[in-house]
């Protein structure tokens, strides 16, 4: 029933995609698309959610379609109802939010159809049950989002972007293919059922696991795969790259999830080392380029290659744990990632419509030319600014419970026999922990320079407060962030199905821990209370301003800012993006990006001014990428000369192939 | 003698060349060709409900019935389109009346051979209507008679001579292989006969023959070292030729091979045409690949990317087995559809743009919207993307292979990729981008186009059962 | 078949490859066409010969066809044609006569290799024939690859469609020999009037003299 | 009954904190002041600065905004809410199970993170300065931090501040190397968090080597008075952490009688003098570092925190 609700829903969205081809330029267009989008997907989220919550037993479905004797194959379990819910709250705040966002959109005709079919090829990639269905949505799904980022076709970058991106994604799905055709075997057994039936050798899952982590770790933006995700993610229209960035990468995390945990077999221990070296280094590089930029959209697109790294590196552990043996563990690993899946898909996409507004109300994205907007824009201000406090992670909020849960399953680990994951565990926390504070650095640049300070431009100056659909979706979204950050342990349990089928364990019910907390283990080894902690800050905050202003004076002066002796300063002596992460930059750059500052410094009496340049190198891209596109150039360009040749040199060709073929038959019989 | 389907597939063609070459007048004789590649293509359908029993020179069976039921709706198409191309060509002055007259007939001989091709039941009758086939094409190749074109039409016939002479020997070896189990005469060189006592060839004559026959055709269906006549004639011939090389010659030349194919695959003694196939085809696939980066011409980009398919198709039957077998034959169809329908499109947007130069077109999809995502469509369905039915043959041949050949599969995939990140690179200089060229509105046949495109999307989706059994029929019989 | 059948045969098919070596040995265009004149002549002995002794009268068309087209028109015509355009009478080669009188003898002993040992179910005469048959053909491919002149190139392409007509007729009881010999007498002056119509003087390579170094296909 | 009582401690503990912050960071300035032979100010000076600044108008830059306003109270609340959960006399909090030493760790993460961005809010070159600096540091020292917690953790099984202190106080841990270089390693972060020399120097005036005083440039009246406040109530939180986990004798476990409380009051107040008079004799014996040296000291505090986990992965003995 729940399945039958949400494949019906696909279809719906599907059909609203050719609406908006018919539709197209006219007015009403963006209005009917989004708000049916909107509905559509709120029942698909309560299909969703009733399935999870109703912890039924997975119910499937066999449809005549894709290849032909094989059937497409549609499955709801605990596992994609819950994906299927993130796709879905993600869809639901986007569209709200795209209904006003969406109005200020030069070329609708190039979104709206392929925001529907976006939407439906999420939707399908979660309730695929055979490898050809999963794949067709998966690409249908890569390709969609493609047209998406070229939606504006004129801005060359945008065009690159969409380049690099679809290269890199063919490039997954291909890895895919090779994975499923290695679990599908020779006699072609497609059907998940099938292959969760077939249990595979260690080697041949291993390999399995490794190819999908590099086919679903490319689209979810795990280093060094991630080059795609900061340039296609920023060039989408503001509500599509939040549903990129917080939706599409969690599909792909699915992905990954249904393959290692569900279809690769018993796993081995060492298949986490893998990915947890991976997701390590995926967390700290992806905020260190984060804290680079000076584009709000690309930050925020550097930083879901962060947090994807902390969602594996949850999987990660969950594996060796799983593998070892330790299946609590493995449970808490697992619910602490898939937690952190739908907080991200929460205040990912809650900053990405910030800078949506932002976008509209300045036409910037560029930090350096903002600045100022909590005075014009302050409701805006106030939901990004708890959108910043949640990804960095600070209480009460949500991003802290689940990489506290992390930290926990990290303090877990010790007991692993293997010695390979004793070594490599300590130091993937230590880079979690580094990655935790360098992201809250990285938010005060971002939250600073953009809302805070001075305006730096006349842009910034006449900005105005956006509109009321898009402050409703992130009001919605801001909300979200703190009920889970203040009730986790009702989503911790609605959780439990999930982990339960997938390893055959569940952390313990959390809803009868006192007040409210949640206890991943014991009571006496660690826990957690989100609104206890609420409420005293509340109430001591409160209690101070109370007392001091009753007691003490309430009187406020407004006054020029310190000046330190040079009046008026003008809003360029500000600190910039640049100059903010500068430390930092010079801390961890220097040796990273080979990050290079030089100073000009005219001579006393020249008028010219002072310069500091920087250069920033991308090490992956410089390392792995350039040389594969300089090879293929230089590859087709030699080849090119055999457009030119003559015909007798064509006719040579052939004269050689002939000889040669005849040669090898009288060596060969 | 009573009509009957098969003569009718031969025959309209025959007559309506004839009328057209004595008819002029571009307006009737335009109608006259859609009307006659009608007819054909109602004759072929019929042959799925009444199909005659193989005689001496005619044969109908599964296997070459795909191919005609194919090389007809293609024709039909095509003719359709050229109704609207060919009229813009007269405006132009590009061709004048008498040329268009005989471009009609030859239209029409073009399709009698290649039909002719398809059902002959006889080696040496099939060699000679795909001489006919190649020498007709020659012909329109140099229609335009620019220095370019005639230089195509040139390379063409000599490359293209040179294949036939190869094909022949391979036909007589054949013969002579066939010679001392059936007996001297016609029998000898019948498929129905040959397949059915190919077990008893000497197996060494029959690798000769082979060799000679997979270049001899292997020319014609344009696979690397052999292809150099294939981007000129493509590029420099009128469009509708260029589809139609495409989408249709290429087929019967490789169905030709097939069914010697078939033959080897018969004698157990015989080597396994498979790695030769496979070899070439992935020759074919990552040297196409690699070629298109560096493309100019947009009909010369859209020519190697079908020596980089045909080079898939080659490498699917080359694996063998059911499921390879069944994608290649699917990889072949989708590829004609699709590929004939970038043609129409390519032509129309050389027609409006005034050049086939891709850097002095661009923002395509801003200046003519439907051309461009027509073209877009195309271009991701020749890439292997879904929706579209490529994706589901390239599904089936990847999987399939890395489970068999796991090497094979990385450079099978390698080529695929090479060749959809260059796709993508000139399409995004077409499609995207500032507009260049002329903005005026195409007076253009959209129809053939969408109805291609509209197939190959449902056959991703949804193929049905009676098509599934007979792809799995000439699946098996390719064994 | 009688002993003495099979010598003849032999004879002529050997003398064929012969030809085909003193073709490749040729530096004066005129001398080539005489050559060619010959080894068409030999070819339609040899098939006068088939016909006789496989006593299949169609053979004798065939026959006829190859010594009034090969052996008398295309050389006319082909001499006609060089006077007219005032194609020079040196054949530029690409590989000195030494080494391609090597390759041709690889060639040679190559096409043995692989005959001789293919046919042992075939009956001598027709296993002998096909060996000549496929050095013929090889030494045509040869030619034309090793040759620039466009009409020693034609003169290439002709021989080794005899080498095919040898082998067409050395196949016992072959049908259709006949349409495919007149077949390719079509395809043949196709070629001829070609040559004559874009008037090309060289070479193959283009189409005219002017245009050598034109735009070719997309050279930039 | 029991609820009532642990209610109230709990309040006696807020309110202790509360009143012994200021008075210790008075003591430090004022043995500070007398090993430099300096008379000093009097201890309750702090307490005299608090009261004249709230008294005081808050003076309020133009190019500020609401939060510049808010930000105060969230960071006091934070830190307060924070030095709340740590067992000062005594463990067992009513409430000490909120949140465990992770959470009072993030607790003034987010107390930073408000900071900082206060120091962005006006928009002068001085608290951007600040901030930039504030978050480089932070940037190590949490990290550092939160490997030391791996490390007691490890060793204690819980990362309740309460278990981990009574299993401290209990004779079941013995010296161990982990606990050794997690000591060094907590001392340093704790020098550095709290912006106290060699990494900051909490007197100085001088724009361009100050960090924390940068920040905090434009605040004044109460504003700047709960700043004051926060800042020597995080002080006292660390001393109060090194006390608890590395001193953990005198410290009462729950359930115990009052005049036993009073004694364990007695046991905190004398580590925090002599945590304060080590500190003093530590910032005046040695000189504040340039900015960029401060990574690599915080650096070697995360290796020693890193080292130490390590160690408690390879086996328990360590």
């Amino acid at each position: 029933m729940t399945l039958t609700i949400a494949l019906v829903c696909a279809a719906a969205l599907l059909a609203l995609a050719v609406v908006g081809v018919i539709m197209g330029r006219s007015p009403a267009s963006t209005r009917v698309v989004y708000g049916a989008s909107l509905i559509i997907a709120a029942v698909s989220f309560i299909a969703g959610l009733a399935h999870l919550l109703g912890a039924t037993a997975p119910v499937s479905l066999t449809l005549p379609l894709g290849v032909p004797w094989l059937g497409a194959h549609f499955r709801l379990d605990a596992l994609s109802a819950f994906f299927l819910i993130v796709v879905d709250l993600g869809a639901m705040s986007a569209s709200l939010f795209a209904l006003g966002y969406g109005e200020h959109e030069t070329a609708p005709q190039r979104v709206l159809p392929f925001y529907a079919a976006f939407l439906a090829g999420m939707t399908l990639v979660v309730l695929a049950d055979d490898a050809y269905t999963f794949l067709f949505s998966w690409e249908f799904m890569s390709l969609t989002s493609w047209a998406l980022v070229v939606s504006h076709p004129r801005i060359a970058e945008n065009v690159r972007a969409g380049y690099v991106y679809l290269v890199m994604a063919s490039f997954g799905t291909l890895t895919l293919l090779f994975a499923f055709g290695l679990l599908a075997g020779p006699d072609g057994l497609y059907t998940f059922a099938q292959m969760r039936a077939a249990h595979p050798s260690a080697a041949l899952g291993a390999l399995a696991l490794i190819l999908a982590l590099i086919g679903a770790g490319s689209k979810a933006g795990i280093v060094p795969l991630h080059v795609w995700l900061p340039l296609a993610h920023p060039a989408a229209p503001s509500h599509v790259s939040a549903l990129m960035s917080g939706v599409m990468t969690k599909v792909a995390v699915y992905g990954f999830v249904r393959v290692a945990f569900e279809l690769a077999g018993p796993p081995a221990w060492w298949w986490s080392i893998v990915v947890l070296a991976v997701a390590g280094a995926t967390t700290v590089m992806g905020v260190l380029y984060a804290l680079m930029q000076h584009d709000l959209k690309r930050l925020l697109a550097y930083h879901t290659v962060e947090n994807i790294g902390i969602i594996f590196i949850g999987l990660g552990l969950s594996l060796a744990f799983n593998a070892n043996g330790l299946p609590f563990a493995a449970a808490l690993a697992l619910t602490a990632a898939l937690l952190h899946v739908f907080n991200h898909s929460l205040f990912k996409s809650l900053l990405f419509f910030g800078s949506g507004a932002v976008l509209t109300a300045t036409g910037e994205r560029d930090m350096e030319h903002l600045g100022g907007l909590i005075h014009r824009m302050p409701q805006t201000a106030f939901v990004v600014l708890v959108g910043c406090a949640a990804i960095s992670a600070l209480p009460p909020l949500n991003g802290f419970v689940s990489e506290w849960l992390t930290f926990q399953a990290i303090l877990l680990s010790p007991q692993l026999p293997s010695w390979g994951l004793k070594l490599l565990v300590p130091g993937v926390g230590a880079l979690l922990a580094l990655s935790a504070a360098l992201a809250a650095a990285c938010f005060v640049k971002a939250y600073g320079v953009t809302f805070l300070g001075r305006p730096r431009t006349p842009a910034a100056e006449r900005a105005s407060e956006t509109d009321r659909f898009s402050l409703a979706a992130m009001f919605f979204l801001a909300a979200l962030c703190l009920v889970v950050g203040i009730l986790p342990g009702v989503f911790i349990d609605a959780l439990a199905p999930v982990s339960t089928a997938l390893i055959g364990a569940r952390m313990p019910p959390q809803i009868g821990a006192q007040w409210l907390s949640i206890v991943p283990i014991a009571a006496s080894r660690s826990s957690y209370d989100g609104l206890l902690v609420f409420l005293f800050m509340l109430l001591t905050g409160t209690l101070a301003a109370f007392a001091i202003h009753r007691l003490a004076s309430d009187r406020l002066r407004r006054a020029p800012a310190w000046d330190c002796g040079y009046p008026d300063l003008s809003p360029a002596t500000q600190y910039t993006a640049m100059s903010f992460a500068q430390p930092i930059r010079r801390v961890f750059g220097t040796f990273v990006f080979r990050a290079r500052e030089q100073v000009d410094m005219p001579p006393p009496g020249d008028m010219r001014p002072a310069r500091l340049t920087v250069r920033i190198t991308d090490p992956i891209w410089d390392l792995l990428y350039a040389p594969l596109v300089v090879g293929i150039g230089a590859v087709a360009d030699r080849l090119n000369r055999l457009q030119f040749l003559t015909i007798r040199q064509f006719l040579s060709l052939v004269f050689c192939a002939l000889v040669i073929l005849l040669l090898v038959l009288a060596i060969w019989s | 003698m009573t009509f009957d389907a098969l003569t009718g597939v031969l025959l309209i063609p025959a007559v309506a060349a004839a009328l057209l070459a004595a008819l002029p007048g571009y307006r009737v004789t335009a109608r006259l060709n859609v009307a006659a590649t009608t007819l054909t293509l109602i004759c072929a359908l019929s042959l799925f409900f009444s199909r005659p029993e193989p005689g001496v020179y005619l044969l109908v069976d599964d296997l070459n019935g795909t191919f005609i039921v194919l090389t007809t709706f293609v024709g039909f198409t095509t003719s359709v389109f050229s109704l609207s191309y060919i009229g813009h060509e007269l405006e132009t002055g590009r061709l004048t009346p008498p040329f268009v007259r005989f471009y009609h007939a030859m239209y029409q001989v073009l399709m009698f051979a290649m039909n002719l091709a398809l059902i002959a039941n006889n080696i040496g009758l099939m060699w000679v209507a795909i001489e006919l086939a190649t020498l007709t094409t020659v012909l329109m190749v140099g229609i335009y008679r620019t220095h370019e074109a005639l230089e195509a039409a040139w390379k063409y016939f000599i490359l293209g001579s040179v294949g036939i002479a190869l094909a022949l020997f391979g036909t007589i070896l054949i013969y002579m292989a066939a010679r001392p189990v059936i007996g001297e005469g016609l029998a000898a060189m019948e498929w129905t006969v040959l397949v059915t006592h190919a077990g008893a060839f000497d197996p060494a004559l029959l690798d000769v023959a082979f060799v000679f026959l997979l270049l001899g055709y292997g020319t014609k269906v344009g696979l690397a070292p052999l292809h150099a006549w294939l981007p000129d004639a493509h590029a420099e011939g009128p469009t509708p030729i260029s589809a139609v090389l495409s989408g249709l010659l290429l087929n019967v030349a490789l169905y030709a091979l097939l069914r010697f194919k078939m033959l080897l695959a018969v004698n157990a003694a015989a080597l396994a045409p498979g790695p030769l196939m496979v070899t070439l085809g992935l020759l074919s696939l990552v040297f196409a690949a690699f070629m298109l980066y560096r493309r100019r011409d947009i009909k010369r980009l859209f020519a190697y990317s079908s020596i980089e398919h045909m080079g898939i198709i080659a490498f699917a039957f080359g694996m063998g087995g059911p499921i390879a077998n069944f994608a290649g034959l699917l990889h072949m169809t989708m590829h004609s559809l699709t590929k004939s329908a970038i043609f129409f499109a390519v032509g129309h947007i050389a027609q409006v743009k005034g050049t086939q130069r891709i850097a002095d077109m661009g923002g395509l999809t801003e200046t003519h919207p439907a051309l461009g995502w027509a073209l877009i469509l195309g271009v991701v369905a020749i890439a292997g993307l879904p929706p579209l039915g490529i994706f589901m043959s390239e599904f089936l041949m990847v999987t399939s292979t890395f489970a068999r050949a796991p090497l094979l599969a990385l450079v099978l995939v390698f080529g695929i990729l090479v060749g959809v990140a260059a796709l993508f690179l000139r399409l995004n200089s077409i499609a995207f981008g500032e507009p260049r060229g002329s903005s005026a509105n195409a007076q253009a046949s959209y129809a053939p186009m969408f109805a291609h495109l509209a197939l190959v999307l449902a056959a991703a989706i949804y193929m049905p059962p009676a098509l599934v059994a007979w792809f799995q029929n000439v699946a098996g019989l390719l064994g | 078949m009688s002993r003495i059948d099979f010598d003849i045969a032999h004879l002529l098919a050997g003398s064929l490859v012969l030809i085909s070596f003193l073709e490749l040995y040729q530096d004066r265009l005129y001398a080539l066409l005489n050559v060619f004149a010959a080894h068409a002549l030999v070819l339609a002995a040899s098939v006068a010969w088939q016909a006789f002794i496989q006593d299949a009268p169609h053979l004798y068309v065939t026959a006829a066809i190859t010594l009034t087209f090969k052996a008398i028109v295309i050389p006319v015509a082909l001499h006609r044609i060089i006077v007219r355009l005032g194609i020079h009478r040196e054949i530029e080669k690409v590989v000195g006569v030494g080494a391609a009188m090597l390759a041709g003898m690889g060639l040679v002993a190559l096409s043995m290799v692989v005959m001789l040992r293919v046919t042992h179910g075939a009956d001598p005469l027709a296993r002998e024939d096909l060996a000549f048959a496929l050095s013929v053909v090889l030494l045509g491919l040869l030619m034309m690859v090793t040759r620039r002149n466009a009409v020693s190139q034609v003169i290439g392409f002709m021989s080794l469609e005899n080498g095919l007509v040898l082998a067409a007729t050395g196949a016992k009881g072959m049908p259709l020999v006949v349409e495919i010999s007149v077949a390719f007498s079509i395809l043949i002056a196709f070629i001829v009037i070609g040559i004559f119509l874009f008037r090309i003087r060289e070479r193959f390579d283009t189409v005219d003299v002017q245009v050598i170094d034109r735009f070719r296909g997309e050279r930039r | 009954m029991v609820l009532i009582r642990d209610l109230i401690i709990q309040g006696v503990q807020m309110m202790l904190v509360l009143l012994l912050a200021p008075l210790f960071t008075g003591f430090v300035r004022k043995v500070k002041a007398r090993l430099l032979r300096r008379q000093g100010p009097p201890l309750i000076q702090p307490y005299l600065d608090l009261i004249r600044l709230t008294r005081k108008d808050v003076v309020l830059a133009e190019s500020a905004s609401w939060l510049f306003r808010v930000i105060p109270y969230l960071v006091f609340a934070a830190t307060w809410v924070a030095v709340a959960l740590v067992p000062t006399f005594r463990t067992g909090l009513l409430f000490s199970w909120s949140a465990d030493l992770i959470a009072i760790i993030a607790l003034l993460g987010s107390a930073r993170f408000f900071l900082a961005l206060a120091g962005l809010d006006v928009g002068t070159s001085f608290g951007g300065i600040g901030s930039s600096r504030e978050v480089m540091i932070a940037s190590l020292a949490e990290p550092a931090m939160i490997m030391i917690v791996f490390t007691l953790a490890l060793i204690a099984g819980s990362t309740q501040l309460s278990n981990v202190a009574e299993f401290m106080a209990s004779p079941q841990v013995g010296l161990r190397v982990s606990l050794g270089l997690a000591l060094i390693g907590l001392v340093m972060v704790a020098i550095a968090e709290n912006g106290r020399v060699p990494v900051d120097n909490p007197a100085t005036h001088l724009e361009l080597t100050m960090v924390h005083e940068a920040m905090v440039l434009e605040y004044s009246g109460r504003h700047l008075a709960l700043i004051e406040l926060s800042s020597s109530l995080k002080l006292l939180l660390y001393v109060s952490l090194l006390a608890c986990l590395f001193a953990p004798w005198g410290i009462e476990a729950a359930g115990a009688s009052v005049p036993t409380l009073a004694l364990g009051a007695a046991a905190y107040v004398g580590k925090l003098t002599v945590g304060g008079f080590l500190l003093a004799l530590f910032e005046t014996s040695i000189a504040k570092m340039r900015v960029f040296r401060v990574p690599e000291f915080l650096g070697v505090a995360l290796m020693l925190g890193l080292l130490a986990t390590l160690l408690r992965f390879m086996s328990g003995s360590f």
